[in-house]
């Protein structure tokens, strides 16, 4: 696929926003106003912004961002449903030098990949997870996940999920960040851009903590599933912040030292 | 006899729906009838179409490659189905949306503005409806009465306060079909 | 006077309309005709030219369609306000 | 009951109720995901137990608990989830407790994609896990065929303690077709005397597929094995159209059998003798009913939605000196009755021909255009 | 296998301590001086106490308590390894009159089953689970268990398990207490008579949790494997209170309120 | 180098370092649990990358991970845990990228015990997980080939990019042998061009398995085809004893060959003209070779360490005229020389009867005592 | 005078000698000879009479091969503070 | 010529130590060997037994049924291979602790009180080399130089400081074998 060359004179025009280097020109089969595609611009801004395009490798999941390795444009391979961060895991261990990443939605991290993720945060694996909490199985066509608001109505919880019967939302960057190897663990949301800003520096500082190799790093966006939730895009935005943001409080909850004070001097 | 229809479409444009409704006639008046989707994951834009069978004979294949009739609401499903559709088959185009004409001769091409039609009538939602009455005007697979009746009991809940509406783009677009001059 | 501009790839706008709510003066809006995709992309309408360059469409937008830039003539500095750098 | 217009997943489902399913434990994957959608919601409708597992793995071992209650239980898969479950399966083999699997086959290896397949058929009817077993799978074609062996499949799977698949290619999961549910059966007022319900007022009982003696083990397998002979002499299924007068019969199962069918009807049109033979148990697998029709056709076309599985059984059954000829499409790819046509013409035409050149041309992997 | 009839006079003599009715009288395997005898015999006295000995479902898991079905005389099942919560889910929703409850050490647990107790937790799984915590695999030969202390030598690491290449241990009761479902978690110990008699209340109180339908509870036992240690069994114990506790510091994690206030008011 | 008396699992792994293995990834579980713990060694030492996974699934796709990121890489497990890493396996297969897998077989179905078993035969061969493919297998006897089929194995899976497997009943993990090893290997310099090293000044690599399309997908399963077709051709390997002369040929892998050459051994110093065959492919299976002996013998008794699973394929190899009796013990007991010995008496008896009367004694399940 | 006694089945036992230490009066000890599972078992020595059937023996032993008893004749108060009841 | 040995005992006795360092000697002068143990889930008290194969030619079946010699070193394993022991062959018995004698008359009985000279030369641990030393008095299977050089070179490392003592038991073991007169 094709991407526009846009014309400009540097002379009187400044650029103050282009597309990322390291997005491919591929038009991605999102829904229109699926998050999905925001998290992937800022996750490319910041591979740009860190000059590591050539030393990333991408670990796809199996979700709705399935096709990431034909977005970003890094060395990347498709991982099993939920078992990105063993196959990471892999790869880090015999590439120590590759910044390696994987991208994963809730049922694919949260459910069947549970295992994988505990266990990569115990160790300590020094790999960053971008981490999408939409509240549903999207490419699956909106069943139940793991992390379902109680009372949320999906094709597998026709009735609203009743908490008697699956349980309460799970909250991951809360339970990973008590894992003895995470070094950085907080929750970010997609819904309006001063959150999309805070969402890319926490993206930014989770491949940080990678470069540093201080150990797990995971960031949890809140992103939209207009199609299966059943809303226009701007609606689903409103009730990522509504709704799931009660259950979904954003905040840090694990920063190791070293990614504290380094930002704090930059602030300065 | 056997009838194969395809019909095609954006993803929102009601095409498997359309392709039920005839199953469901079909099946009501005692046919033979097989309903096939193309299925993939949830994506919005992408192309939808399904493949419906009516027959006097238990069925084989669901799919076909090559149709008796083939509806196309968009651009991308006129550019995929026209050529495949059988000599002296049935091609239905949404001319609402389609700019295509076909070269072939060996086939009915209809084109109705079915978009339009069912904007006139309360919502574009309907386009199917309007596409499936210009099918029958040509192709009479079934009695249109059928549909009618497959239309009222099958519509789902939350649109049978759409059901008039329905009926009429249906009608509209069978009567359009009936009088136009084919392509 | 305008203080900037942005160029939209319609063919990869998927109309969804979140940069129409990001933007502050309000100047984006869905096109007429449909793009090959089937969809009503947006479109620049900035008569009174009002567009600040402020890139918050550029920043929403998932489909990564929007090119912002900014006139050198008047406040350089608002450059860095933008927080998308 | 009236004809509904029924898709094959919702089918599955329904069908299970009926049949008295107490509790269904799945997770979610296409193609057979509206099974799982019809059962979040009727199961819980009439108070029966539901649950979204967490994983494959986890629902493969929900369901061998469920089962070592006692009660009639099913999941459902496609086949990446399938590979996922092997190690359950064992175990439920090994415990000998009733279970019912439906697998609606996808494309692979791997995550391969989505569409119809049957890639699967080794899998399900050599090694559907570690150790000595095999579950009985049964093949539907239509979507009324997917309702009574759902039906079927419980009522075996109590019989023979053991595990039965029912699987389907995509096709068949997706399709709709008119057809006629079953009344619904009331369930059972009380639970086998082996299951494990609380061992009050009688011995304790234990559900295991732990034997540490390899003679005590030895023991099991031959209750297993005799269990399995027993199977194949009472429970093989099959159908068989046309293969009387046929000069070439084809051998094929789920959809693919169905693009057969039509293209039997085309050949016999123009007046070629065509047969066809569908396994309808793929485990225990048909041969005597195919042997016999070898002993009056010519030679044999195996028609699969893969490279070439249940060809090997076909061979296994005629042996090396019948023609046998496969014609396969593999990733999801559906057959089209025109090529199933061109391959019978030219099979046909070689029928012709002196035996020993024929089989010389016959070859071993798929053919497929 | 038999036992012992034993004769005594009640007139003059009171029985103060008799082999629980819930052990069947299979002499066990365990190595001399492992206590996870300890471990089923106060499960044996809280099922004798409780009266619930009809009423039980046991999912034992594989480890070295793979034979626990074997030991305790109740209805009795034997899962594959790390899925004896997935089975026990199970068995508990289609016999909510029944007790069901897990008995597995820390590899089943912690290890593969990591995703299994972490959902069954998260559910509010109304089972109990009984968590045998000897940082290693006995079963299979003393091999590392993500329980396992740093620098503790095994057969999988055979120069003292390395922070960086294994990660630091996992503390179960502390993450399974962090899952909404849990209605109590807590950590005893089996090194002395003092600390067996503390794991034997916290057991009856995780049994307790189901009868009144709280939700999930798990008692973490520390426990010892003087083979896989190359101890005797007395330096076994030893090694618990002295290298385990701290790592494993004893102690309450979740209990639900109204396990408290019962607690409260048997105390008065 | 000299002699040395190692265990097989000891073998398998320092084998497998010295072919330049350069990560291990894998889960204990006896009896293979010895392989684990030598690498937790010795690939320290060496500076390689060793880790225990959580689990088998992990394992398999931490394996799937350094696969793709090309280097030489390993796993190794036994029969539960082999069933957990279908999926796995089924991704690299249809991701090509290479890896080699220990699988050293224990008694199933379910736990069942840890005693040697060859009842994986079926996973292994037929179906190692969902969709169309097949690995390499092989088989060794001895621990000195343990070593030589390791080195080989990594071999074979850098060449075809494929799954190669090394299967071993317990016996042969579990037993001590003198055997040498080769030198060690130095390590590759560089990755191979599809590898995963970071899109460094060229085009991006990508790893995968997932072709939505049903064409696309196609595509990949006729490339898996052909190379399948290639390894068919050029890969497969066999042994055969004393089956020149011989009436009657023993046909059995792993232990149950070795039992069989001490029953061969026996019966003809009591001048019983008998043979061995013994596939060290059991994928592919070595069906010329095997037909070649067919003609030149009067009947085959496989020996099998599980209900009978290997015979199918010699049966489908030679034809149902051929006389192929079964022996085979389940559940980890290793048949005795005695006990073939006997069976071997029977059938040579019968072979003086004539064809068609033995044929119709021929049974089809095992016949196991 | 004793105040209890324990009973131990020797063939249950496996001579891990835990009981040994936690018995405060330490009169507890192994047997000269091996039971049949070639264990050296504990057994009661108990010259003095020193038992005062505190039970802890029996609450630590891992295999259960431990009975107690405490004579009625005294301080039946104690039963209740062992706390294994 | 080909010997099969089977020895058994408790888990603690060294009972597979001691078969392999049979199979150390016999590779080390050029024999063929194999040295396989039953294997278990960790369990003390559980009898442990390891069946070695020394012969000329290339082995086949690493375990027999029916073994040529067999050390008993506790009295379950004595119970269990006393009766299996070829005819003609040889049963090593450890008196110390198996009080039980054998009916048969086919074969060699010859019983020493291994646990008992080990424990006079500083350990009952040694005891599996007491009859070691006894079997090789009575079936020169191996010449006692062999196994002499083979303890030197594989004993672990941790138990070096013991390798004199061990030798003594060897000795011991063999002369009292020697002398002994046969049951
Ligand atoms: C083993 C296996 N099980 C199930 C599936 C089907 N499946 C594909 S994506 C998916 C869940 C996707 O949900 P999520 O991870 O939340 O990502 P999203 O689509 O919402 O972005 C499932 C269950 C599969 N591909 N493989
Ligand atoms: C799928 C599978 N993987 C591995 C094994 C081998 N295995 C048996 S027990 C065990 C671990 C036992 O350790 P733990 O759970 O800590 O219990 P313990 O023996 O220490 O009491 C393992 C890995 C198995 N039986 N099944
Ligand atoms: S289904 Fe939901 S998550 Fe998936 S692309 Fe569409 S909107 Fe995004
Ligand atoms: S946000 Fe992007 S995709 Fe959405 S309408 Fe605006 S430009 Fe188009
Ligand atoms: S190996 Fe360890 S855990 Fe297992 S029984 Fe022995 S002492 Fe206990
Ligand atoms: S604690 Fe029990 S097993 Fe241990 S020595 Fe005392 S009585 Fe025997």
């Amino acid at each position: 696929m094709d991407t526009v060359e846009v014309e400009y004179n540097p002379e009187c025009e400044q650029l103050v926003y282009a597309r990322p280097a390291a997005l491919t020109p591929v038009h991605t089969h999102y829904c229109p106003g699926c998050t999905h595609g925001t998290a992937h611009h800022l996750v490319a801004e910041v591979i740009d912004e860190l000059g590591i395009r050539d030393r990333s490798i991408l670990v796809a999941s199996v979700g709705c961002s399935v096709f990431a390795y034909n977005y970003f444009d890094v060395d990347a391979c498709e991982a099993a449903h939920g078992r990105a961060p063993a196959m990471a895991t892999g790869i880090k261990r015999v590439n120590p030098e590759n910044v390696v990443f994987t991208y994963q939605g809730d049922g694919d991290l949260a459910s069947i990949g549970a295992a994988e993720i505990l266990h990569a945060a115990a160790r300590g694996e020094q790999i960053t997870v971008i981490f999408i909490n939409n509240a549903i199985y999207g490419m699956t066509g909106g069943q139940m996940a793991p992390t379902s608001l109680i009372g949320q109505k999906t094709t597998s919880s026709p009735f609203g999920r009743d908490a008697a019967l699956a349980g309460q939302p799970i909250r991951m960057a809360e339970i990973l960040a008590a894992l003895p190897g995470t070094a950085y663990s907080v929750r970010r949301s997609l819904h309006d851009a001063r959150h999309v800003i805070q969402a890319k520096k926490a993206i930014k500082t989770g491949f940080e903590a990678q470069l540093k190799g201080l150990g797990f790093a995971v960031v949890e966006l809140l992103s939209s599933c207009p199609t299966n939730w059943g809303m226009t895009p701007s609606e689903s935005l409103t009730w990522i912040e509504e709704k799931m943001m009660p259950t979904y409080p954003l905040g840090d909850y694990r920063v190791a030292e070293e990614l504290k004070t380094r930002r704090r001097r930059r602030a300065r | 006899m056997e009838s194969s229809i395809i019909i095609a479409g954006f993803g929102g444009q009601g095409v498997l729906f359309a392709g039920q409704l005839l199953a469901y006639a079909g099946m009501d008046i005692g046919r033979h009838v097989t309903w096939i989707p193309s299925y993939g994951p949830e994506m919005r834009g992408g192309t939808a179409n399904c493949t419906v069978i009516i027959s006097d004979e238990p069925i084989g294949a669901p799919i076909v490659s090559r149709p008796s009739i083939a509806v196309a609401l968009n651009q991308p499903s006129f550019e995929k189905y026209e050529p495949l559709v059988q000599e002296g088959g049935l091609l239905v185009v949404n001319s609402s949306i389609v700019s295509l004409t076909s070269e072939r001769d060996d086939i009915e091409v209809i084109c109705i503005p079915a978009t339009t039609i069912a904007e006139r009538a309360g919502s574009t939602k309907m386009l199917n409806m309007a596409a499936v009455g210009a099918l029958l005007a040509r192709r009479p697979v079934l009695p249109l009465k059928a549909i009618d009746e497959a239309l009222q009991a099958h519509l789902p809940e939350s649109k049978a306060h759409l059901l008039e509406s329905n009926l009429t783009v249906l009608r509209q677009g069978y009567e359009m079909a009936e009088t136009a001059t084919v392509a | 006077m305008a203080k900037g501009r942005v160029v939209i790839d319609v063919e990869r706008c998927k109309g969804c309309e979140l940069c129409r709510e990001a933007c502050p003066p309000d100047i984006l809006a869905l096109a007429e005709q449909l793009n090959s995709k089937g969809y009503r992309p947006v479109i620049l309408m900035d008569p009174s030219h009002d567009c600040t360059g402020c890139a918050l469409c550029a920043t929403v937008c998932p489909d990564s369609c929007i090119t912002v830039f900014r006139f050198r003539t008047e406040n350089r500095g608002a450059a860095h306000a933008t927080g998308v750098a | 009951m009236p004809q509904a217009l029924l898709k094959g997943n919702v089918a599955f489902a329904e069908a299970a109720i009926r049949a008295g399913c107490q509790a269904y434990f799945g997770y979610p994957i296409t193609p057979q995901t509206e099974l799982l959608e019809h059962m979040s919601s009727r199961m819980l409708e009439l108070g029966r137990t539901f649950l979204q597992a967490e994983s494959e793995v986890a629902a493969i071992n929900m369901v061998y608990g469920a089962a070592a209650a006692g009660v009639r239980v099913m999941t459902s898969s496609s086949s990446p989830g399938i590979s996922l479950m092997q190690e359950g399966f064992s175990y439920i083999a090994g415990s000998e407790v009733p279970a019912v699997i439906i697998d609606v086959m996808r494309g692979g290896p791997g995550l391969g994609n989505i569409q119809p397949s049957q890639a699967d058929y080794n899998q399900v009817t050599k090694s559907a896990g570690h150790g000595d077993f095999h579950p009985i799978v049964l093949a539907p074609a239509t979507v009324q065929e997917a309702i009574d062996m759902t039906v079927l499949a419980f009522d075996l799977a109590e019989k023979y303690r053991t595990l039965v698949f029912v699987v389907a290619d995509g096709a068949i999961g997706q399709m709709m077709e008119p057809a006629t549910l079953p009344p619904m059966r009331s369930l059972p007022s009380e639970r086998p005397a082996w299951a494990l319900t609380g061992a009050e007022g009688r011995e304790r009982n234990v559900v295991n597929s732990l034997y540490l003696g390899a003679d005590s083990l030895e023991l099991l397998n031959r209750r297993l094995q005799s269990k399995l002979a027993e199977i194949e002499t009472n429970e093989v299924r099959s159908d068989a159209l046309h293969t009387d007068d046929a000069d070439l019969v084809f051998v094929a199962f789920g959809t693919a059998a169905r693009v057969a069918r039509t293209a039997m009807q085309t050949l016999r049109r123009d007046g070629l003798r065509v047969g066809l033979f569908r396994p309808i148990t793929l485990w225990p697998f048909p041969a005597e009913q195919l042997a016999r029709i070898a002993g009056r056709t010519r030679a044999f076309l195996v028609v699969e939605m893969n490279a070439g599985q249940m060809v090997h059984d076909v061979r296994a059954t005629v042996g090396a000196t019948f023609p046998v000829r496969f014609y396969g499409r593999m990733g999801g790819a559906i057959p089209m009755p025109e090529e199933i046509e061109r391959e019978a013409r030219l099979l046909h035409d070689e029928l012709m021909t002196p035996e020993d050149e024929l089989r010389s041309k016959s070859p071993n992997g798929h053919s497929g255009s």
